[in-house]
Formats: C-alpha cells, structure tokens, sequence
C-alpha cells in the first residue's frame, strides 16, 4: 500500500496534536540543555500548518509538502525551523504532481528531508541533534524500500531504529546546537529535536494502522 | 512567574505594538514582523538589519534609528526570526546599496539569516551576513557551535550604523563590522535565571548563595557554578577570562556575492597598551547601581593588566529578559572604531 | 539577598567611585558626598540641586550635567542625605545666580534640605527649595506627611534644568518647577519587594500570586494586595488612579528669600483634552519589554479619557534598587513645559 | 546630684553600644511601617559621635552638646537626622560653659531639645513619633525638677512614663513621617523613633545609676 494524500493529511493533523500534548515535555528537554523553546516551537509550527493546509489540502503531494515547509520555515524559528523546513520543503520540490507516495517516492522522502538537514545544519552522526534519528533511519528506510517493502512496512522496520538511536542521543556530548555550550553537562540528558524528529515517525505509524 | 503581560501567546506582538505607539520614528510591521525606521530606506546608504529572539531589549529594535540599524527582525522570546522576516525588511529598507545583516552566533539565528540572505540575493538585492561571536565562556569552536555572539553586537550595531551613515559601502561596512567582532570579547554572570514567559517558570534553578558563570543571553544554564562572592571577585573572574583569552579561531560562512564561502578568522589576544572600549551589560534585573560597582572593579583590573579604557557603556543594553546578572565587554578601539562609536545617534536605545 | 556588592557598609561609596569614573564630564566629592557637573559652577545660571537616598538610580546623579541638574546629593540606600552635603554642594555648583533644591517630599528630604537652605542662606546665596509631592496614592495630605515626591521629579529636573540652561532666573524656574509638580500625577505598583543592602532580607514579603499597589520608591508597602492581573488591568488600575484624581490642596513650606512661608497649593485635575507627557518607569527589576506592555495599555486609556500623549519617556529613571514593578507618572504639557522637555539634555542617565 | 560630665560622656558612649546593640531590631521595627533603616541610622550616626567626641571631651557641656547634634545631624539622615540633630544641638547652645548640669539645667536641656523637634517636624501628640515619647517625659522632667528633685530621681521619674508612652504609640495611627503612608496598616506597630528615644531615656538611667 502507498502512502496515501489523506494519510499524509492525517499524518500531519496527528502531528500537530502530538506536538500540542508534547509541548511541555519537549521545552523541558531543551530547558535542560538548551533554552526552553524548542515544545514551544514545534507546537507553534505545527498549529501554523494546521491553518495553511485547507487551501492546499486538494492540491498534489508536493504542493501540500512545500507547503509544510515553508510554513515550518517561517513559524518556528531557532534551529529547528530551517532544519523543519528544509526537511518538508526539499521533498515537496522533488514530489511535485504526485496523488500518494510508493515504497519508493517515500525512500526519496525521506532522503531529500534528510539532505536538508545536512545542507542547512552540517551536523554529523554523534553530535547530538535530530539527525542522530534521521541518520539511521534513513538507512532503514532506503535498504527496505530497496527490499521491495511497502510504506507500513518501511516504517514498522525504521521505528525501533529510530527509537533506539533517540536513546542513544543521551550519553552523547553535544556538538552542534545549543545543547553543545554545556560540553560535558550535555551528557545525560535526551536531544529535544532528535525527540520531536521521533515523533514524526511515532505519529507515521499510527496513521499507518489507523 | 510574575510578569507584566497579558496571554503569554502575545508577549512580543503586544510589546512591539507598545514600541510602535512609543516611538512614531519607527515603524512595526507584523506578519512577518520586523521594525525599521520610518524614514527608510535612506537612498545610497547601506542598510543594517539584525535580528534574534527577543527578550534582550532594548536590542535589537531599540536601536534602530539613525546611526544605528535600518531594520530589525524579533523572533519569540529567545527563539531566532525566521528568514521571510529579514526578506520582507531587507525588501523594505534597502536603499540601492545593499543590505548587512548583523547575526549573532547562535545555530538558529545563522541558519535563518542564511536562509533569508539567499532570498534577498535571489532578488538582485546586494547582501553580506558578518556574524558576531564574542563570548569567551564558550572556549572551543571545534566540538561547540562556536563562540555565541553577546554583547560586542550591540558596539557593532552602534560602529557599524555610524560608517554606514556616513557613507560606508557595503564591504567597508562588512569589513569593519568583522573587525569591530574579532576586536570584542565578553563573558556574562548570572545571579537568578530568568523565566521564559510561555515556559512559566524559571529556566535554571540557582541556590541563595552561588551564581552561574559563563552564561549567554537566553537562560542558558552557563560553564559553572560558584558560591556568590564580593562584586570585586566576580568582576576580577570575568575581566579575567576576557583579558587573559588567548588567540581564537574559526571558520565562518559569509556570502561572498553569488555562494557561500568559508573563511577562518583568527582573532588577536588582548595586549598591553591596547585602548579598548568598556561595556558592562546589565542581564535585566540588575540595577544601574550595581554595574557601577563592577565598573569600579573592571577599571582596576584594567589598569592592572596595562589596558585603557577610553570608552564606556554601563547599562541594560542586551539583556536576558528579568535575570539579574551582568555582563563585561571589552572591544579593542583603534581610531577608524572610536571615531565611529563618538558619532551622533539616535534611537529609542542609545542615543548620543 | 544576591547583589553586586562587596562589604555592606560600602555599597553607595563604591558606587559613585564607579561612576566618578565612568564618567570624567562629573566630578564626585566625598565626605560630604555629592556629585556636579565637572564645569560647575556655570557663570550667571540658576544652579539646579536635587538630592535624596541611594538606590534609585539613575536619578539623582546620573541626572547631572548640561541642560539637568548641576549637582546632586546622594544619602545611604534609601535614606535622605544630610544638610552638609547640600550645602557644600551649593558652594560647589552656584553661579551667582542663586540655587534651586528639588526636594521630593519625605519628611526626611524636606527636613535636611530645610536646614541645608537655612545655612545656604546665611552664607548670602541665594536659594529657593521646591516640593515635589506627585504620588496619587497618598490620599489624604491631613492625616499624612502628604503625597511622596515620584516619577515627576525626573521631569521636573529635566524641565527646569533646560530651562536653567536657557536663563531663566530663580524665580523663574522655581516658578516652572513648581508648575511641573502640580500638572504631574504618578501611581507605582510592585511585583517584587527589594532588599536594602544593610538589612540583608526583603522590606516586605509579597506572595507568587500578589503585587502590591500604590507603592512609593523607597520598598515601603503600598496601599493594599491585590492578585497579579494581566499587565491591561495593572495599567488600567494605575492610569486610573492618576487620571481620576480630584483636585489637590497641601500646604507647603517654601523659602521666601528671609524666612518659611506656608503656601497652600491646589492641583487641578486632569481634563479632557490636555495634551500629557506619559512616563513609564521600571522600579529597577522590570525589564523595558515588559514596559512597552504598559505603555501599550496607558495609550489606550488615555485615548479613552480624552488626553493625548504627545511626548514618553521609558524605561529605568526613578527605582527601587532591584525591585520588580513599575509606576506610571502622566503631566500635563504646556508650550513652556514641551519646549523644555525637547531641549537638548546631555547626562549619564538621559541624552536628548 | 547634678549630671556630670563624666556621665554625660558615659552616656553617649553607652548610647552608641545600645544603638548598636539594637541596630537590627530598630531596623525590624522600621521595616514594618517604614524604609527598615532607622536602626542603620542610629548606629552610623552614634558610631560618627564616637569619632568626633574626643576632641571636644575636655570642652564645656555646651560644645560637647553641640558637637553631638553636629554630627548627628551630618550623618544620621532620613527624618530622625535632623531631628535629634536639633535635639542635642539646641541645649548645646543655651548651656555653653557649663561643666554638669544640675537639675534645672537637665529641664532646660530636655525642654530645648523637645523644642527643636517640635521646630523641625512640626510633630503633634498622638501623631506615632518620637514626640510621643518626648512630650510626657518633658512634663515630668519640668515637675519633677520644679519639685526639687535631683537628676537622677527626675530621670527615675521619668522612665515609666516614657515606657508607657512609647507601648501607646502601637495603637496610634501613623499621621507624620513614612509611616503615615500606611494609613490604618500603621496600627498595631511600635514607633520605631519613639523606640530610639525610649532608649536615651533608659541608658541616662542605666549611668546614674551606676
Ligand atoms: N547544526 C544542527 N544540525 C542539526 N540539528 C540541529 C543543529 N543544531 C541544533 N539542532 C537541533 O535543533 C534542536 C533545538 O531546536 P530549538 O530548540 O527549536 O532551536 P534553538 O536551539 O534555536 O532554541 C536541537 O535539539 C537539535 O536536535
Ligand atoms: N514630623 C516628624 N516629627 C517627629 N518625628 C518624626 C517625624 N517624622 C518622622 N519622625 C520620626 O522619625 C522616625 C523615622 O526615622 P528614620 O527611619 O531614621 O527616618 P526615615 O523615616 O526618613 O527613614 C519615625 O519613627 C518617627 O519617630
Ligand atoms: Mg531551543
Ligand atoms: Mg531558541
Ligand atoms: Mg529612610
Ligand atoms: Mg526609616
């Protein structure tokens, strides 16, 4: 089964409500080594692409994409919104025309958002951001669309990936972001965006088994 | 968390809104949100913008005026603008001699800055991004974000502003603006956090008796804790770590025109004999009277250490919302700098 | 208590070490204490000396130099400076045109400058001494010491001292110093407490939930507790008090040249259609975003009750050592009194 | 026996000790209708009477008087400056070359210096200040001394009623001075200025009879 518009639809609508709940829990993390914005501003963003979605909501998949992007782009601000932005935006210009997404269209989803991210942070693997997510993830996500996989699949093999490099983010040092100022006191505590990236998948999944 | 706000939702909006009543020298627009002065743009005069989180005012949008900034770009409290915020300012304040925007050293704030100065080159619009990143808390560019940027931005904007006012082209503006960041170091103490006002309560916790060292401008816990000592003490720490930073280097991204290319600058120690500029920075919530006290401290440890301090600045200029605290910058002043921080300005935050 | 200070005993001595030496254009004097204008006396101008406890900086001294005051007396935190500073500050600054006190009136101001003109007097210098007695929320001037002199004091020195500048005579400008206190009104309200150096512990203790109305400047309790309300009831509240004010009737004693006169002084109330000057001042801990809040709501009100706001001035002037709050001071502006805010004024704590 | 000038030295320096032993307290008492300084001002100004006696010790009760209002009056501030300022200063004036005072003399003393008082502040009875205190202990100084007593039975005389005038001061509304500003929240708290002239009252009493 293909990643349908309406699904991508519910997908996004989910995700603003999971940022809704999570906003406290996310600006906690980012108080703890960071400055306490970062629930804050994925709620806020989100809330944005709530009101800009209906007028596109008809249109093709990388309208509704391009859309999140630059909603994304010009609501959270900080770090996180170029990184949000770039991550919607880049695979809206590549999925321009399309009605839903194959195994494939998502692998390529998902590499283009990932791509943004390193363009516009340059973070690299162990520098405790969001990309420690996406990171393997991707890998998943592109050996199982290679698999012949389809989207539900795809996801339900890149979640415990997922999930266990967020984990992961806790011992690490931060070297990028904010987090990195506290060198050794970054140690110990869970990345707010490599949280909030989590979420995306988490929310990808239960639409999925809607 | 005691404030003086209404919903926590439209702390900036209001605030802004209060400033354009204020101030009808100024204009505030919203959606996107940026100030500038009401008289721009000034034609054939290079265009100054800078922007960040708010809840360091009076900066940014307290200094633009003549003299100082074209436009300013406030983001939420203590989150970066976003870049169709310095598009829609650029676009409004560009006079025909391009546009420098003064970033502060913060992941957000340069991705965003970034993002908004390829739109405005898209545009045909001439751009150059200087960032600042002054803060000798943050000792080591390879395994951090690098030095943030603090209080030497609110020296630039005021240099900077003047040059440009009195005929700077764009490079020569970028030029010494780079200059006026490699010239200045800082380092800031806090005595309370701060709350941010959607957060609700207080970004750090700090016993009665300690103080936080090293921190920046956005309730960011800092290097390390210690027991609160006599102001001499604090204020001998923080010259101390300014004075005594050896030789710092780093590679920055500035667009040259058409990309963005990497250069690594490498900023000279302070020396004996050197006439610098003082700036001893409020937090917010610490009062004009106390940053006397480290005044008279930072002098003697001046003098002490063979510097002269010709200039000085002592107030709430860049602050972190209420914290109480204060910070210490120090910015080497050669001729082209001090002829330029002695020019006339005039802005709701500095005035001369 | 967390403060920027080494020994207790030493907190307004070092203080003014620290501005003596941030600022070259003042000249400080110790034992007795005050501060003055480096070129003082000015040949043939009415000298301007105000006075009062420390820890409501900037004023008095940061007020000092062209176009404000010529000398300033600062006490121990929050307790009036003594008549032999007065006097050898007006030995200091007068220009053999006769000195001018601006007292605010506490008992123990209006006591100790009393005596000072007494011996400023017998010298053959001539001096007038005038009241500033401007807070609203003292109701009653039978049954108290009379309104506290507040946020009109900073206009008032500004005014008069502009005036001063231009050559208005004693008379003149204690005529024009008078004028300002009966057009201006204030009314202050507390978030926080502030803790005086030398007791070591907060003055009073306010609940996370409370602020305190109709405060004055010294971290005296106010009138009564209320819940904390958004910043648009708090302003509201305040504005109200002010411009709802009835009429005003005191007595106060004025040097007559030989001698005490009691001259019994009515206040008009605000009406429709006066043009005012709005001051919105932080009692020290508020930072100037959260006053643009307040600023943005007295607009309102006053558009509402029918008077226009035709100049404001905002921010820190008149505080409380680190307390949290804010007052708000409205004054009538006429021709005379707008062309003298305009004036140029040069000193640490305003430029224009 | 008359007051000595011995005693009257004794006195003073008897005086700085109790001020400063009740810095905090007066301080407290300040604080609650006040600016929680009169117990700071006392011990900075009697502290200064310390420095500035010496010199004049061997002078006649007159100058040591006025030294004392002297130096009060340029150190103490606030409104109990001036105050007791004139209070010391004005007997100073009126008993130039005397070397002890006799029971006369100590009415002449008391009175003049209640008459600055009433000069500077304009207090009236019941208006919760120092004239509280002052204005019954000025009868019985004036009786007693009328009657023949000698200083010490004037001043044992005298002490009950001061004491029982400044436990009157905590009902009284507040209607001069900072503590005016109060209204009715003034109630219920003693004077702190009635409190610091109880003491002269005492610590007289704690020299003559030692
Ligand atoms: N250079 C970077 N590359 C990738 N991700 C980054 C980078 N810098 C920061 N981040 C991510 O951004 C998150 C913080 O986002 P947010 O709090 O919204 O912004 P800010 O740090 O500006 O307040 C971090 O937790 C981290 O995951
Ligand atoms: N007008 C007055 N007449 C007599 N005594 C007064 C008057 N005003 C104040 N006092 C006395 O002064 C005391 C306060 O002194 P202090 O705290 O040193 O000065 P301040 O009130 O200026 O801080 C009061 O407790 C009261 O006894
Ligand atoms: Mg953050
Ligand atoms: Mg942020
Ligand atoms: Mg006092
Ligand atoms: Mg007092």
């Amino acid at each position: 089964m293909p990643l349908s518009k309406a699904q991508l639809l519910a997908w996004l609508g989910k995700l603003d409500a999971v940022y809704a709940a999570k906003k406290e829990y996310l600006t906690d993390l980012d108080a703890a080594i960071g400055d306490a914005d970062h629930g804050i501003n994925m709620n806020r963003g989100f809330g944005k692409v709530m009101e800009k979605l209906p007028p596109v909501a008809d249109k093709d998949i990388g309208t509704i994409l391009k859309t999140v992007g630059m909603t994304l782009m010009s609501s959270v601000g900080g770090a996180s919104g170029p990184l949000y932005g770039t991550f919607w935006m880049k695979p809206g210009m590549l999925l321009g025309g399309k009605e839903e997404l194959d195994a494939a269209d998502f692998a390529r989803f998902v590499e283009a958002g990932v791509d943004g991210i390193l363009q516009r942070g340059r973070p690299e693997r162990g520098d405790k951001t969001m990309y420690d997510v996406w990171a393997p993830v991707l890998e998943v996500v592109k050996a199982r669309a290679a698999a012949g996989d389809d989207v539900a699949a795809i996801v339900d093999a890149a979640l415990p990936v997922g999930e266990k490099a967020l984990a992961d983010t806790i011992p690490l040092q931060a070297r990028k972001g904010r987090a990195s100022y506290l060198g050794e006191r970054s140690v110990g505590h869970q990345d707010p965006g490599a949280t909030s990236s989590y979420y995306m998948l988490e929310t990808l999944r239960d639409v999925l088994h809607a | 968390m005691k404030k003086l706000i209404n919903a926590v939702e439209n702390v900036v909006k209001e605030q802004l809104e209060g400033m354009a009543l204020a101030h009808p020298e100024l204009t505030v627009a919203f959606e996107p949100t940026f100030i500038r002065r009401a008289d721009a743009p000034v034609a054939g005069k290079v265009a100054l913008i800078s922007g960040g989180g708010s809840g360091h005012e009076p900066m940014h949008g307290g200094f633009v005026g003549k003299g100082m900034l074209d436009g300013a770009c406030p983001g939420e409290v203590f989150t970066s603008p976003t870049p169709d915020q310095m598009y829609a300012c650029a676009k409004a304040v560009d006079g025909g001699a391009g546009v420098l925007f003064i970033v502060k050293n913060y992941t957000g704030d340069v991705m965003n800055f970034e993002a908004a100065a390829e739109l405005v080159a898209a545009d045909g619009i001439k751009v150059q991004n200087i960032l600042i990143d002054d803060d000798v808390a943050v000792k080591d560019s390879l395994y951090t974000a690098g030095r943030r940027g603090v209080g030497t931005t609110v020296l630039a904007e005021k240099i900077v502003g003047a040059a440009a006012e009195a005929g700077y082209d764009l490079d020569a503006c970028a030029a010494l603006c780079r200059k006026v960041n490699q010239y200045g170091r800082s380092f800031g103490v806090a005595l309370t956090s701060c709350t941010v006002p959607a957060a609700g309560k207080p970004t750090f916790d700090l016993g009665e008796g300690e103080v936080e060292m090293g921190i920046g401008i956005h309730g960011e816990p800092g290097t390390h804790r210690m027991p609160i000592g006599p102001v001499d003490a604090l204020t001998a720490y923080a010259a101390g770590q300014i004075i005594d930073d050896p030789a710092y280097t780093r590679t920055v991204r500035e667009w040259d025109g058409s990309g963005w290319a990497e250069n690594t600058l490498t900023d000279a120690p302070f020396a004996k004999g050197d006439n610098v500029i003082a700036f001893v920075n409020s937090m917010g919530g610490t009062p004009l009277s106390e940053l006397y006290a480290v005044y008279r401290k930072l002098d003697a440890v001046c003098k002490e250490k063979g510097l002269t301090i010709v200039r000085n600045l002592i107030g709430p200029y860049i602050t972190s919302l209420e914290m109480q605290g204060f910070s210490i910058t120090l910015l080497k002043a050669d001729d082209e700098i001090l002829k330029y921080w002695d020019a006339p300005v005039k802005t709701p935050g500095l005035v001369r």
